[in-house]
């Protein structure tokens, strides 16, 4: 759709496209947020995350989410949402939301709503390996669909 | 008459089997009549309990309990997501 | 201080540099604001925006709201807060507020937070250029001291 | 004895004048009293109207009305926001 880009890859993700994305000349603000692989969870150090991403799904679930955020916040937004899957090392970006709007609320609360609602209902799955040589797939969050 | 479903696990579901499993209900099942004889293929109480909290779905869709199987003989077991 | 970056610069403002500042191996999260120079404003063609900035006070000032940050949702983020000043066309970025932290709630807020209260309490004065030549400043945000 | 202090204009105070203006009041005096003597030197209605809703400020911090005048006497007069 006009205005959104989705994207589920095993390369690096960028901050500079998703910003070169979420621009327009009547657009005033731009929000943008990454998600990175931290070195310590719960207690426990951290030497990597392995991502387990359903693709074709959760492009189709990202383009519901974006389109959810139109419909909230205007369809003149731009809006992207991209996830990298493999295996990444501490500090490597493992998701990239950004949104731009007119007025700052907007991108601030759409990025914000890319965000959670990925978390929800994208089928991904993050598994901590661990710098013991452990390692552990996370609790989360149960898909509705099977109720 | 049987039908043969090929299940696909992702993210934990990975450790009770890393290719597709096959499970196989009477034609004109429904979804949750599915779920059922695959709990009945796993051996581990553990696999069970996910399985109560994961999705079924196919490419393109979560599947609703209540309703018929869909056409598609491929589908995946999703359990709780922890994107991001 | 430490993990506060705060700037007031004539020259062109980059979000990677503002990424790079906030990021650290125990911050699993990254949210970055971008201000830009809209094309229209109130049912008027702009052309570009002069910032007039007083760069001594603005720079205490946002030392400040940073050190407000740092209270209120944790001294270990890392919070970056810079503004341009001079004339800037249509698309070009005149502020960047970013903050990082373990926890994806912190950043967010922490990023509104740098940028309501830099609009509310920074000595930056916005004057919009039009197309058809006429300039004005903008209306604004009365400063507290004198009550 | 008077003191002098030179004022410089900020924003939309820079239309009434590009560089510092002077403006002397008693030594002793407070910045209210300060900000009396400045509107009388002031032409415009208008630009009495914006030093109402406007600081008066060094170049390191804002003054408040009560307080006696500081000691340096390069001053700023910072009219309403519009930063970002």
């Amino acid at each position: 759709m006009d205005g959104i880009h989705v994207e589920v890859t095993g390369q690096r993700l960028g901050a500079a496209a998703a910003l070169a994305f979420c621009d327009a000349p009547g657009h005033g603000a731009a929000d943008l947020f990454v998600g990175r692989v931290r070195d310590l969870n719960q207690g426990r150090s951290v030497r990597g995350v392995s991502y387990d991403v359903h693709t074709a799904l959760t492009r189709k679930i990202f383009a519901e989410i974006c389109a959810e955020a139109h419909e909230q916040w205007g369809g003149g937004l731009h809006l992207w949402l991209s996830h990298r899957h493999g295996y990444l090392a501490v500090g490597e970006a493992s998701v990239i939301a950004a949104a731009s709007s007119p007025h700052r609320d907007e991108s601030f609360c759409a990025c914000r709503y890319l965000v959670e609602q990925m978390k929800q209902r994208a089928p991904i799955w993050k598994q901590e390996h661990y710098v013991d040589g452990d390692s552990e797939w996370m609790q989360g969050h149960a898909l509705c669909g099977h109720g | 008459m049987q039908r043969e479903f090929s299940i696909c696990p992702f993210g934990a579901f990975r450790r009770y089997g890393e290719g597709p499993m096959t499970v196989s209900v009477p034609a004109g099942a429904t979804v949750a009549e599915l779920r059922t004889a695959f709990a009945a293929t796993l051996q581990d109480d553990a696999a069970r309990k996910l399985l109560a909290c994961s999705a079924l779905a196919t490419d393109d869709a979560l599947l609703n309990e209540s309703e018929p199987l869909p056409e598609s003989a491929e589908l995946v077991v999703l359990p709780p997501v922890s994107g991001g």
